[in-house]
């Protein structure tokens, strides 16, 4: 039996930046292992620049991409400028990821070769995740990267709360895996194809079988949800984020939900879009728990790692507010949300990371009383950081919520729009907490022993996250421009208008 | 002084119309005691530095130390020298206009003050007949007291201080006369009103005069919202607020006894009643001799108070047109004046004696504009001004003798309390003189300035009750009874003041009576001209039916009734309408008899409460102040002036204090700041039954999910 | 014969489901997966998945299976299982939550896949691969073709598991 | 045959569910969820007899994602086990509100 | 001068731009040089500012002057647009003025962290400046967000024992209501784009869409709650209170001449022409009217009983704005030229009275009146100042506070006399709440030994305090060329509002014009209908 294979060639251009990830991870874990590699307390750090190398030939990749013509929408893996889009983000919150870490994982002792190799292979499951088109490869993008969550939230094995936070992570995951292969089998069903673009030609003429796509399109929201951690589907997420070593949250909070969106918006937008009236009400309520719960939430937390988890659930919240909407807007507003997000949440957790000196301790939000009065750079780093995350003028997070507003405002969703700057408002209050607790409050008397010595990578990422932060608050024209240029490669777009949500 | 304006122009040749008439600097005028404000302002604020450094290092400061320093020495001559200047100035004004037969105002405007919209309020000045006389009695009288102050005043370190808020006192109060529409009017009466409560206060470091002070003010705006009120809806009606305008057009728009001009009018008899002292917002003037006595003169008694009764005459039309405010102005003004007039029985303080006098006659002059007498009103206004402030005055040098006197042997005993004098006619004989000519005037004795006055009012009231249409006649003679009682009370309680001050025993104690003295120079030289004034000032407005009789000098007076003649361009338009809608005054009293009939009987009955009450009292033991027992009896509700102040405490004060307490602890603080707090602690409540769903537990976390997961399939499923 | 044969395989699938959940040994529970796992095998077979139906046999039951007893054993669980099942308020609970959600997708999946047997022809199809290729060439022809990148994508993932067991599994140094 | 088998993947799907709700044991719950996934399984074969052969890759994929699940989620509960010497989950509760 | 150094082609950028540049150079440098620093970068953004006077010109109509566009976010059609009218023209200037005063007056009271303190002063008055200048909603937006960050650390860093409480409420308070409106302005940018395809946020382009009266109300509803919040209007006020009294002197100043000002600005600039229909429903027109006098009576009453001295002229703050908000909904020119009047003259006398409260604090750390008495013995200038600025404070005429308030009251009589009558009491209760304050702090006697130590102004303090107060006075006697600067702009408002109304709704005029009539006599009635008749041939 002879395969013919000349139909696949073009997914190694494709997927270029993904294979030449995975091939790096081989590479890190080969150095890593072998008696030869970098040794002594060094080591992670320089596995880690060695791991930026790999994303850095990731991200020239994706550069490369732009310049590639696709060979059809039928392809399983999209070179969209979406997916190109996706990429960037992902990319971003992996090497951000990869810069804050790596004196935390020398400090903790961690296993540094296959704490970057899981980091590095849970990125290339994201890539494909947002690249593909056909339910099966999301799928196994999603556990690709799933597995590699798991682990890497149970990675300090010196930590109870590390293998708890793991465990978690990993019995809900695992559960909420069922719900979305569930879901996809119903969809299959239904529809006749894993393929999104078939299934979303079979939903357009009627083809679909209505009973069981209702259900797996319901289904394969609980999946989705589950991977956004949208209210009731979250409750995993701030005992995870809480007990995963800081950087780890730090990158699930903006890689891993940044894929999961990507991925549920082609899925919803592509697939999905001509049952809209099916799934909208559900997300629509989805997104309100989700607003109101996390935010209200937020404002009782003490710790500010789980402060920050509530707030990355309140984010999803924002987030989903696009997928309602379901318009080109809406989407590109996510792409640039995403962006800006990724940036903001990483600073946050990276100062997060240089508090807790000695791994995970000076958490809690007292902590940082006269925080920023020791340390005035950080503090004002922080200041933005959370600025930007509670959505101020003159940070990007402030643009991106008026992005994701507008696309809600097209598709006339006034009351959602309403809930968001409410719930916005809850979220003010944790937020300030913070910068009051820095600025307002007096260092406790005495020298401060904790010295925050801050490594080069923890230093260009704060730095970058902080420019680029304020740039895309101030500048952000070309920036909205490629996001929006992004989705209308996306080939669906929503209903332009719908009636006012219930 | 109209005397001697009057002669002043004769002998110059002025005469009868000259053409158009260009008044000379009318602005310098105001300006005048502005800038003597503004130099002695100065002075008292460098002066006032250095006092606060010596009571800093914890002493006084003793300005009189090493000679008169310049800050205390120049508004000797600042301070009353504006004055003059600005009397002066008036008076060649005054004798131009009085040769320029001038009938309709002089208008000079200098910026536009407020131009908005269809608003257009320009910073203006007029001057006619009305203006004018009452710039001679301000500028003239104010002239007077200003030197009596140098006197008074000389030993105060807040002297130049003093000079600062009487000179701007009078800038205001010549605005308040000088403005041509409401608005600039109302400058005027409010700037009148801060002065009044600056030099009320003006020893600001006692609380009580503080508090008069304060007083003042607050109940001053409760009548100024009147007022606010009158202009907005003269606006309303007119568009504009100009008198020109309004009064030009006011016959042709407003119905006669309208609700509309009753409103305007009632509003601005609130306005009146504020600041004129009236019922029911009269208790501030008693409170205001707090202030520095010769400040009671000007402000309390001559000028400001008055500004009522100016404000009713300047609206003459409107109130001609407003019968129904005009009963109301004249109710109020008679029940005033027999009101006070019980008060003022039974007070042992010379200043609250002669407060409320000034009360009550204050109440007279109300009559007199209130039955459409607005000549009379203004002429009462005048001699009220002549003989109240050489009352008080007086009074001023009594205290400032007794003050002396008491200070040398460092006795607490009140200065101003009548019953610690006696007999002072032997230390102050010119003080004595010239007091008992005033007392003279304002019991409307023949042939005395308060004689003519007081009269023609109580005879227009009296003619109001006969007229041929008018309103409410049973009124008018109930007012007319009223009102010759409260002359009889007057001529009483003065008397009383009188022999208590001067006459009798001395009760000063020995020692202290050797300091008592007559009043310095520039003291007595003020009560002798206003003396003169308060003998002579009333035969320039002599009415026509006395004229020729025996009451009038048989005919021999020289332009008697030339205020009537005066006047007329102003009030024409108002006696015209009342004219119109009254019909003829009747010319008899309601009990019969002409007014010359009246008038003899109401000074021989005033000169025989005179007489009793002296012959009375002259021989009576007073026992001293601080040996004197509580009074008893109704003449205990009078010495506690009806208890007036203590229901306007119990029923105005602290009803409103309470409700503002209430409306900040709870209102503000728990139920509206409460919700917001609430608000905020129940989000952060909620969130915190929220993260307890968030036991940790995953079987808790899987079965929510599962939740989830039904409440969606059952949404879509069924 | 072939419904009969459905039947039995589904009530011992279902059972075994049940018995899982129900039983309170962890080993008891993987002898009943177990069971689950090989009557779904035979639904397989009877649905013409015959390849499937091995290696759900194989590596399903087997193996995978194998190393949860594995697992077992090596925490020693045998024994201390009090407390296991949750309280009487929590399994009303979850049954009424589960219960309703399998009322709804019984009557959602029993009515609503009406339609779908009649109009499709793939099974057709199916045979017709088998027949060319074989049960394991059927399956083998699009895995190595059109579904190249997802088998690709397999490896990468037993990669990642395989890291990932040892980084947790291997004793801290 | 279809419905028969989808109702029967769908009633095993809900005992999975309902075994992670109800029970504590960290490998029985591990084991529910396969029971889940081998509904799903069901469900695609079900599927595949009448939509194509992609149901039967899934299933094949499905499997090897389960066989990777397994070994890392084993791994887990070894590593936790040493922390807190049990596998009942309403122990680990250091995480929570 | 102006025209030959192309003034108008800069100054709106300067004012803007400057300010920031500051705060940069202010923490550039160190920290003792920071206050010279902030002062003098404060003093030249002032005294550019002063050319506006002339530079912005009345006579060319009511419209936006030394307007300047320049693309922002393209893709949305946001400009960074500035330009004034004759509304915003002396916000701009009341700003600029107001802040190097604000910071020469934080000299003392300032002690730690100074170079902060003065950089965010200086970000404020950019973010205030941007505010009164933007033309564009988004870019106001932007601008009337940023303020909040500085004032929050203010408050919050340099305040009293509650400081974090009051600037927590502060910004939480103020957030909610301009998120709401961020919903608000979306909507109509999305309408705009619906309707007309225009893809603006430019206030010229929004005025254009043609909002039916139900989204008008809507969105009137979430504009007016911001600014109603910002305003104070009662009952949104008690952040106010809580605020000042914590707020650090000069952040009170700022917040009460200028912060409360942006609310104010925003009803005139976008509530009345934005959405004219809802502005002058009879309904709002009422709510507002009613909300705007139970904040001046309200506030006058807590506000007299209050002991501490600084949250008794916190509650004056809102009884003025209330006169504010009464004489904008008046809806005709007078109402609004007096509320807009009051905007300045309460800005220039509150800010001074902040000032001076802040200065007696600096003497005797408190700020309960029962702790004061006699300050007038000791500090003679102190009280002079004081008592003129509270003068004015509380409307006597001839001061700046009188015309403003007389204008507002007016307007509100012309067409609501029941409320006027109500609102007008409240210049009793200023004297009701200012005197007793004013007597038991600087009057009465010198009981206390630590108030005999208080010093009197010192020279710098007397250079804050005399152009404050010869402006009171200035404006008080002659605010004609202010009213006539403000009037086109007024009138364009007032136009666009009238417009939008079907003839016979139109109130204003409508009342007088009919008391005219009924109470016109006959005679003038048909002297009238000669005259008409005369103009109709």
């Amino acid at each position: 039996m002879e395969l013919d294979f000349s139909n696949q060639a073009h997914f190694i251009v494709a997927l270029a930046p993904e294979i030449i990830l995975a091939v790096w991870g081989m590479v890190i874990l080969l150095v890593g292992v072998s008696s030869r590699g970098p040794t002594g307390p060094r080591a992670s750090t320089e596995l880690g620049w060695l791991s930026l190398v790999g994303i850095l030939a990731a991200v020239l990749a994706n550069g490369w991409l732009y310049g590639v013509t696709e060979v059809g929408t039928g392809s399983m893996i999209a070179v969209d400028r979406f997916a190109l889009f996706s990429n960037w983000i992902i990319l971003a919150g992996a090497g951000l990821g990869i810069l804050v870490s790596q004196n935390y994982v020398q400090r903790q002792g961690l296993q540094a070769a296959e704490f970057y190799v899981l980091l590095i292979y849970s990125t290339v499951g994201l890539m494909v995740m947002t690249a593909a088109r056909d339910l099966i490869v999301i799928f196994l993008g999603l556990e690709i990267m799933s597995v590699a969550v798991y682990v890497l939230a149970a990675i300090n094995r010196a930590d109870g709360r590390s293998a708890e936070a793991g465990l978690k992570y990993f019995l809900l995951g695992a559960f909420s895996t069922g719900f979305l292969l569930y879901g996809i089998a119903l969809v299959y069903g239904a529809a006749g194809s894993t393929h999104i673009s078939a299934i979303a030609e079979s939903v357009a003429n009627g083809t679909a079988h209505g009973a069981l796509l209702a259900f797996g399109i319901a289904l394969l929201t609980v999946g989705f949800s589950f991977k956004v951690s949208a209210v009731p589907f979250h409750m995993w997420t701030p005992d995870v984020y809480e007990g995963a070593p800081t950087p780890v949250t730090a990158f699930m909070s903006v890689a891993v939900k940044a894929g999961a969106f990507l991925a549920f918006l082609r899925v919803f937008s592509v697939a999905f879009v001509d049952a809209y009236e099916s799934w909208w009400v559900i997300l629509w309520w989805l997104t309100v728990l989700t607003m109101v719960v996390a935010n209200l939430i937020a404002t009782v937390q003490v710790s500010v790692k789980r402060m920050l988890a509530y707030s990355g659930i309140a984010h999803a919240g924002y987030l989903m507010v696009a997928i309602v909407a379901a318009n080109e807007t809406a989407a590109a507003g996510l792409l640039f949300y995403l962006l800006i997000y990724t940036l903001m949440n990483i600073g946050a957790f990276g100062i997060v990371i240089l508090v807790s000196d000695h791994g995970e301790e000076r958490l809690e939000i007292q902590e940082y009383a006269g925080f920023g009065w020791r340390h005035p750079l950080l503090g004002l780093v922080f200041t933005v950081f959370l600025l930007s995350l509670a959505g101020f003028p003159g940070t990007g997070g402030f643009i991106g919520k008026v992005f994701l507003l507008q696309g809600a405002m097209e598709a006339n969703l006034v009351y959602l729009s309403v809930i968001l700057v409410l719930t916005t408002v809850v979220s003010y209050w944790y937020y300030l907490r913070v910068a009051w607790f820095m600025w307002m409050r007096d260092a406790p008397p005495g020298p401060d022993v904790h010295t925050i010595h801050v490594p080069v990578g923890m230093r260009v990422a704060l730095i970058a996250g902080v420019i680029l932060i304020v740039y895309l608050g101030i500048f952000p024209g070309a920036t909205m421009e490629v996001a929006r240029s992004s989705v209308s490669g996306l080939s669906v777009i929503g209903p332009a208008s719908i009636g006012l949500a219930p | 002084m109209t005397q001697f304006g009057l002669f002043l122009m004769q002998a110059v040749g002025l005469d009868e119309s000259q053409g158009a008439w260009e008044p000379l600097f009318p602005g310098l005028i105001i300006l005048l005691p502005l800038l003597g404000f503004a130099v002695n302002g100065a002075l008292a604020l460098s002066a006032a530095r250095k006092s606060a450094d010596a009571v800093r290092a914890g002493g006084e400061f003793d300005f009189f130390e090493n000679g008169r320093p310049a800050s205390h020495s120049l508004p000797t001559w600042v301070g009353p020298g504006v004055m003059l200047l600005a009397f002066l100035l008036t008076l060649v004004n005054f004798m131009g206009m009085l040769g320029a037969e001038l009938h309709e105002p002089v208008i000079r405007s200098y910026w536009a003050w407020i131009t908005t919209g269809e608003l257009n309020v320009a910073a203006a000045i007029q001057l006619d007949q009305l203006s004018m006389i009452m710039m001679m009695i301000i500028t003239g009288v104010g002239f007077l007291i200003h030197v009596f102050s140098v006197g008074y005043m000389q030993d105060d370190p807040g002297y130049p201080r003093y000079f600062a808020y009487l000179n701007l006192f009078v800038f205001f109060m010549l605005v308040l006369v000088m403005g041509a529409s409401y608005p600039i009017m109302f400058i005027g009466w409010e700037g009148v009103g801060l002065c009044s409560y600056l030099l009320i206060g003006f020893w600001f470091s006692d609380e009580e005069k503080a508090s008069a002070g304060k007083k003042a003010f607050i109940v001053n705006r409760i009548g100024d919202l009147g007022f606010l009120l009158a202009i907005f809806v003269l606006y309303l009606v007119f568009q504009q607020v100009d008198y020109v305008g309004i009064f030009g057009d006011a016959e042709s728009i407003f119905e006669y006894g309208g609700p509309v001009i009753t409103t305007v009018t009632l509003f601005f008899l609130l306005a009146a009643t504020g600041k004129s002292a009236q019922i029911p917002l009269y208790i501030w003037l008693p409170d205001a001799m707090a202030g520095p006595t010769p400040v009671s003169a000007l402000i309390h008694a001559a000028t400001m108070v008055t500004a009522g009764v100016y404000l009713v005459a300047r609206s003459s039309v409107l109130f001609a047109l407003a019968p129904l405010s005009s009963a109301v102005v004249a109710g109020i003004g008679v029940l005033t004046a027999l009101f006070a007039a019980t008060i003022a029985l039974k007070q042992q303080d010379i200043k609250k004696v002669l407060a409320y006098s000034t009360v009550s006659q204050l109440g007279y002059m109300f009559l007199g504009v209130g039955v459409g007498a607005y000549t009379a009103g203004i002429f009462h206004l005048m001699t009220h001004a002549f003989f109240k402030a050489l009352l008080f005055l007086g009074a001023g040098a009594v205290i400032h003798s007794m003050h002396h006197a008491l200070h040398h042997t460092h006795k607490d005993w009140d200065a101003q309390d009548m019953r610690n004098m006696g007999g002072l006619k032997a230390y102050m004989p010119i003080t004595w003189v010239t007091m008992w000519l005033a007392t003279l005037a304002i019991a409307g004795i023949w042939p005395f300035a308060g004689f003519f006055s007081k009269d023609e009012i109580i005879w227009m009231t009296g003619a109001m009750a006969g007229a041929e249409n008018a309103p409410y006649q049973g009124l008018y003679t109930v007012y007319w009874i009223m009102a010759l009682a409260a002359a009889m009370l007057t001529a009483f309680y003065m008397t009383r003041l009188m022999i208590m001050t001067f006459h009798g025993q001395n009760r000063t104690g020995p020692s202290e009576a050797e300091h008592l003295h007559e009043a310095p120079r520039t003291m007595w030289i003020p009560l002798a001209i206003l003396a003169a004034l308060s003998v002579f000032g009333g035969w320039v407005n002599v009415s026509t039916d006395l004229r020729e009789s025996v009451l009038g000098g048989l005919g021999i007076l020289p332009m008697s009734d030339w205020l009537h003649l005066w006047l007329e361009p102003v009030t024409e338009a108002a006696h015209r309408v009342q004219e119109a809608n009254l019909g003829e005054l009747a010319h008899a009293a309601p009990l019969g008899g002409g007014e010359v009939a009246w008038g003899l009987i109401s000074t021989v009955a005033a000169l025989g409460v005179v007489l009793v009450t002296a012959r009375l009292m002259v021989g009576r033991k007073v026992p001293v102040a601080a040996e004197d027992a509580e009074p008893t009896g109704f003449s205990r509700i009078l010495f506690n002036k009806w208890y007036v102040d203590e229901f306007y405490h119990r029923w105005v004060v602290d009803p409103v204090l309470t409700t503002s307490r209430v409306l900040w602890r709870v209102v503000d603080a728990r139920i509206i700041d409460g919700t917001v707090n609430l608000v905020g602690n129940a989000t952060r409540a909620i969130g915190w039954v929220g993260s307890l769903l968030q036991t940790g537990q995953v079987n808790t976390y899987v079965f929510f999910m599962t939740v989830g997961v039904l409440v969606i399939l059952a949404v879509i499923g069924l | 014969m072939t419904e009969v044969l459905f039947f039995v395989f589904a009530a011992v699938a279902l059972g075994g489901s049940l018995g899982v959940v129900v039983s309170r040994s962890p080993v008891s529970s993987l002898l009943f997966i177990v069971a689950t796992l090989a009557s779904t095998a035979g639904i397989f077979v009877l649905l013409e998945a015959h390849f499937l139906a091995a290696i759900q046999i194989m590596v399903y039951a087997g193996a995978i299976m194998v190393l949860f007893l594995f697992v077992i054993m090596l925490l020693n669980l045998g024994h201390d299982y009090r407390g296991d099942i949750r309280g009487r308020v929590a399994m009303i609970f979850g049954f009424a939550v589960t219960g309703g959600m399998g009322g709804l997708l019984a009557r959602q999946l029993g009515s609503g896949s009406a339609g779908l047997e009649t109009n499709l022809g793939a099974g057709d199809a199916i045979d017709a691969a088998l027949l060319e290729h074989g049960a394991v060439g059927a399956i083998a022809q699009p895995l190595f073709t059109d579904y190249v990148v997802a088998f690709e994508l397999t490896g990468i993932l037993l990669l990642v598991a395989l890291v990932g067991a040892l980084v947790l599994a291997k004793k801290a140094s | 045959m279809l419905a028969e088998s989808l109702v029967l993947a769908g009633l095993i799907f809900v005992v999975g569910t309902l075994g992670v709700i109800v029970r504590r044991n960290v490998i029985i719950m591990f084991l529910c969820i396969e029971l889940q996934l081998n509904a799903v399984n069901l469900t695609f074969v079900a599927f595949s007899r009448f939509v194509g052969i992609e149901g039967q890759l899934f299933v094949f994929f499905v499997m090897t994602v389960a066989a990777a699940e397994a070994a890392v989620g084993l791994a887990i509960i070894i590593s936790i086990f040493r922390h807190y010497e049990t596998v009942n989950v309403n122990r680990f509760d250091l995480l929570k509100w | 001068m102006l025209n030959a150094l192309a003034y108008q082609s800069w100054v709106l950028h300067a004012l803007i731009w400057l300010p920031l540049l500051g705060m940069i150079h202010v923490l550039w440098r160190s920290e003792d040089r920071a206050k010279v620093l902030a002062v003098r970068w404060s003093l030249v953004v002032f005294v550019l500012s002063v050319g506006l006077w002339w530079a912005y010109d009345p006579a060319l109509g009511g419209g936006y002057q030394l307007d300047s566009t320049r693309p922002w976010i393209a893709a949305w059609g946001v400009n960074y647009a500035l330009g004034l009218d004759g509304i915003s023209v002396f916000m701009v200037m009341l700003t600029t003025f107001t802040t190097p005063l604000a910071i020469l007056g934080s000299f003392n009271y300032i002690q730690k962290r100074q170079k902060s303190f003065y950089a965010l002063m200086l970000l404020l008055e950019f973010g205030v400046v941007g505010v009164f200048t933007a033309v564009d909603l988004f870019l106001f937006y932007v601008f009337f967000e940023l303020t909040l960050v500085p004032m929050y650390f203010i408050i919050g860093i340099w305040g009293g024992e509650r400081r974090v409480y009051a600037a927590i409420k502060f910004f939480l308070y103020t957030a909610l209501g301009s998120l709401l409106m961020l919903v608000g302005v979306l909507y109509i940018y999305a309408r705009g784009k619906a309707l007309l395809g225009v893809s603006s946020f430019a206030f010229v382009d929004l005025l254009q869409i043609p909002l039916t009266p139900v989204e008008q109300m809507w969105l009137f509803g979430a504009f007016a709650l911001a600014f109603a919040i910002k305003v104070p209007v009662f009952p949104f006020h008690t952040w106010l209170p809580d605020a000042h009294v914590e707020a650090p002197t000069p952040g009170s100043v700022v917040l009460a001449a200028v912060l409360l000002k942006m609310g104010t600005y925003g009803f005139v600039r976008f509530l009345l022409p934005f959405f004219p229909v809802a502005a002058q429903h009879p309904t709002v027109v009422l709510v507002m009217l009613t909300l705007g006098v139970i904040g001046i009576i309200y506030a006058a009453w807590v506000a007299a009983v209050q002991p501490d001295a600084k949250k008794l002229v916190a509650y004056t703050s809102v009884a003025h704005m209330g006169f504010v908000v009464i004489g904008i909904f008046a809806l005709n020119v007078n109402g609004l030229q007096g509320g807009l009047l009051v905007m300045i003259s309460h800005g220039i006398s509150t800010g001074a009275l902040f000032l001076l409260l802040g200065m007696l604090y600096e003497r005797r750390h408190t700020r309960l009146i029962e702790e004061f008495g006699g300050i007038g013995r000791v500090a003679p200038w102190l009280a002079t100042a004081f008592v003129i600025t509270a003068l004015a404070s509380i409307g006597l005429p001839g001061t700046s506070g009188f015309v403003g308030e007389f204008l507002a009251l007016l307007g509100v009589f012309e067409d609501h006399p029941g409320i006027g009558i109500f609102a007008a009491s409240g210049v009793i209760f200023a004297a009701y709440y200012m005197l007793p304050m004013v007597q038991s702090v600087f009057f009465n006697k010198l009981e206390k030994p630590e108030n005999r130590a208080v010093q009197d102004l010192s020279r710098r303090e007397l250079w804050i305090l005399a152009p404050m107060i010869a402006l009171m006075i200035v404006i008080g006697v002659h605010p004609t060329p202010l009213l006539r600067r403000m009037e086109p702009s007024v009138q364009m408002v007032l136009e666009r509002v009238y417009a939008a109304a079907p003839p016979s709704a139109a109130v204003s005029e409508s009342l007088s014009e009919s008391l005219r009539e009924s109470l016109a006599g006959s005679f003038a009635e048909s002297r009238r209908a000669a005259s008409g008749a005369e103009t109709a041939e």
